[in-house]
């Protein structure tokens, strides 16, 4: 899987999380950038991206997750 | 006490299983409230002997509840004792997105149950100079309370209301009124909550694991035994357990 | 905050006048929820010279409570703070002679209000990253809780879950909810207690009388400031106050 | 835990001899502490036919406990139980007529002496992965204290921090330690207190009387038993008790 | 109140500045306890313009402490107001690796301090029939207790426990006590901490962020106020902060 | 008033209250005689007490009377 | 024992546990005429009076006797 | 930096921490083959590797680094 296809994928799954169309994500983005990513949303975050890529994230990773950078080398590194 | 009499409610529960399993034994009679039957439940009741007095009831009826209160009347099975497990499935959410239906029925699950029952049994209770009753709260009641299950955080709240009310209008009575409140355990409850919020959990918990059944019941049976006659109104919490050698 | 709107649940309450009375000057609008309209809350009216908005609805009915927050939004009146004033009157009863009727009101008109209006009004509070609500409870949620009057405990329980609830989901996005908890007070809600009821709290008292509003009040007012930021999911007792000289 | 020692601190005091009276049996070795040896504690070595171990020590010296807690070791009666009764006479006060002494006293009577007791053995406790210890807290330490014994509440306060600590620190390495708060017990202990004041408690307490020993020993019992290892920093206030029939 | 002195226990801490610069103007005279002067502490005490009484002792020297307290009596600044700030640096350590000098020393510069100024003070307002103690204690006496560093939650428990019993005693003369619990706050406090712990309890704190100095201060002058005369015996914590826009 | 007009009286006012008619007082009866005097009927007794001989018992005697002989006499002195 | 006599040695009592010489005594004095007339005092107060006239005063009576003149009574009819 | 030199580096730190000349660390040692690697001794430990290599592991990581294996690979990248 490229990058660019795990970035694409990743996006969709944001934008079906938050429910906003408009999320472009890139390496930088994090929590900070998205209004509603708080620690609920990140639960569903998770849910739906290891859904999305069919694989379990490792615990521990999961609650320090909130870059979406290093999001894509784990699901690329993972996945 | 010569003979005892307990009644569960939410006896298809794997808590309220798991306590008839050890300590069934220690009563007469058995009145074991459900609303769905299960295998446990079942073979719990046949090791019972016929000591056991099955009552199907759905907890939002309250004409299926009142009809539950009769029959036990009916059966002249009164109760010394009351077990209350209730566990609405409670799934996070945020709570701007909580309908008051939802609020409102964990309160008549929860609440109204606990109310008509002890309406109905703790006047005998009274007349016999003795009574118990404990009700299974949650960790959300001990501290801190999480966030996005707020409607489960205030069924448990308003039924911690009810063991602190109760104890004090039916001490001088010989009754008592408890709360225990376990964290996470390990049972069919937990299994609609996301794999990685029970993996929090774990990871947070004191023992690195979820509570055992058996790391539970105990202190139900010791709250309603004669011995804890001094303990009403508390709401006691269960957070660690066994350290199992490495 | 440059310019600040209260809304007031139960304004017409003796408490509620008294929070205007003391502090109203310090909001530019006032929204004011009341029953049964009253002199006192007349007065407060005019003093405040058209900065109070006020709004009638009775608690118990769901579509006047819609109605009253619809009717708020259309008049773009958005609250960043909440004060909640509900006093059920709290007859003593024994708990075996409570209707459930009674239990269910008390939390319609408390723990309901309280929970439509966070809904309507705490998502613009965290858009706009700040929000406050008090909600008055009751000395019963401090430690040991008095009988025979479960229906008014239950309900305040119910309320201090939802304090806790809210408390650690809205805390991160600036948003404080506190409980505080008067001792006996005199105000008309004790009207209908027995006066020999009124003496016992008295006899009992650190004071040795009823506390007064302005021994109340001052405490809404800190924890609906800027400063209080810090402090939510708390449960303040007030139970003292000035040591009038003899 | 196939044998079991317990370690008590304070057993020449009433309940300390109840407890070995009810439940000693359970041990097979008993170490007891004491400062005045006294008829009833004699009997209750004479009835355990040597499985008691008798220690005396002046808990206000500290080279007296280093040498108890020596002698235990050599002995080689390590204790997987510990409860820790120790009743420094309470007589009531004006805060600022009590000496610093008063204070100090107290505390290293009751924290000083928890503190090296449970540093000599919870280590080999966590070796084995299996420790109890119940602290004897008081009713002072639940909801509002009582004014005119400062030395008193504060003394078992620092016990109360040191049940919480430890709590956290040893729940998961498999030992739980606990405090119970009783009310006014039927004891040795209460006679140095004025009559009127005995009399006062007993008028405002729930049972109309003060609680018996047998009221109180089975919840140590309870959370030094291996079904209580889920329990631990907990503080379970004891108030009420049996009803005698009129 | 007509003039206004407080007494400032530990006025060279972070919190004891930061609330001298916030809120110093209130009083008429400031007597400031320090046992370091630092450059702080002293630009506090140069724009006081002379309302600040500067006051030099080490609190594990009694003898100082007495020295202190007799001083302030000549300089006839009886205060009506004490604020109780003491941090023990708190290092990490097993329990049973902390000598009972470490406790015994965190109990004297704590407890055996606001019990002597306590004391010498409360008389006086006894008689004015107005006063006002504030103890600042820690979020670590807040529900769950944080484990090694027993010694540390230990004294700050002994402080509750003063809190407790001087607010049930003194609160009907007048005289309020209360104690306020911060999180882990920006100060000079946490230095010592290693750094892999202060950003654990950043990434478990609400906010994200350790709390700011502003977001503790305000509260302990409002318990200092007038208005707050009907609060005493509270531990109030402090968690969460203001919401900076992102 | 006479002694036994108030023990009449007095009698009919707990019959009342406790909804007994089997109740009997004489000068020892107390609260541990009759199985529903608690602390919550106590006030109701109190209040009815007040209301039928019109006169109100001064507080603190309120909370300690729990024995018939006394409340004759506190009547006949006070009512 | 003479109304006169009482008076006289309960205001010895009263001198010696608030530790005031100039404590004067009569039928209206109350707690709140005695600034250090407290709960505790109060305590202490009880039990020197029940030495001093060596009677015990009935339970309940005892937390509300905070009125001289009462006092007196009490001790004429009982002690 | 090479794998052997990190677990002989890293070996001595858990020796020093631990104060036990015996122990052996291999990939799959964890916190659960330690019987003193609880909570308070991972906090001596990650402040001592960080020290020993002079890095700072990223906050998040540090909590969940309970296993030999994951920290050489960490310090293999990052320091």
């Amino acid at each position: 899987m490229s990058r660019e296809e795990v970035f694409e994928r990743l996006t969709n799954v944001f934008r079906e999380v938050f429910d906003d169309e408009s999320i472009v994500l890139n390496d930088t983005t994090t929590s900070d950038d998205i209004e509603d990513w708080d620690s609920f949303e990140h639960i569903n975050l998770i849910v739906a991206i290891e859904e999305e890529f069919s694989f379990k994230i490792p615990m521990g990773k999961t609650v320090t997750l909130k870059n979406v950078g290093e999001m894509v080398d784990l699901i690329l590194t993972i996945a | 006490m010569d003979k005892r009499t307990v009644l569960i409610i939410g006896a298809s529960s794997d808590l309220g299983c798991a306590f008839l399993e050890h300590y069934g034994k220690e009563y007469d009679t058995i009145v074991a409230h459900y609303r769905r039957m299960n295998a446990r439940l079942e073979s719990v009741i046949q090791q019972a002997k016929g000591r056991v007095i099955p009552v199907k009831a759905d907890l939002l009826n309250e004409s299926e509840v009142r009809e539950m209160i009769r029959y036990i009347e009916n059966e002249n099975a009164w109760p010394d004792s009351i077990v209350h497990f209730t566990a609405p499935q409670c799934e996070n959410q945020r709570f701007n997105k909580i309908d008051w239906q939802v609020f409102s029925d964990e309160i008549n699950i929860g609440l109204k149950s606990a109310v008509m029952v002890a309406q109905a049994f703790f006047p005998k209770m009274t007349k016999d100079h003795f009574g118990r009753m404990v009700v299974i709260l949650s960790s959300v009641t001990c501290g801190e309370a999480p966030g996005f299950c707020a409607n489960y955080v205030v069924s448990k709240y308003a039924l911690l209301g009810l063991v602190k009310a109760l104890s004090a209008e039916y001490g001088p009575k010989g009754i008592t009124i408890n709360g225990i409140s376990p964290h996470w355990t390990n049972t069919k409850y937990i299994t609609n909550q996301p794999q990685v919020l029970v993996e929090k959990q774990v990871a947070e918990s004191p023992m690195g694991r979820l509570l055992e059944e058996d790391e539970i019941v105990p202190t139900i049976a010791y709250l309603l035994s004669d011995e804890a006659s001094g303990i009403s109104g508390e709401n006691i919490e269960i957070k660690y357990g066994k350290q199992i050698r490495k």
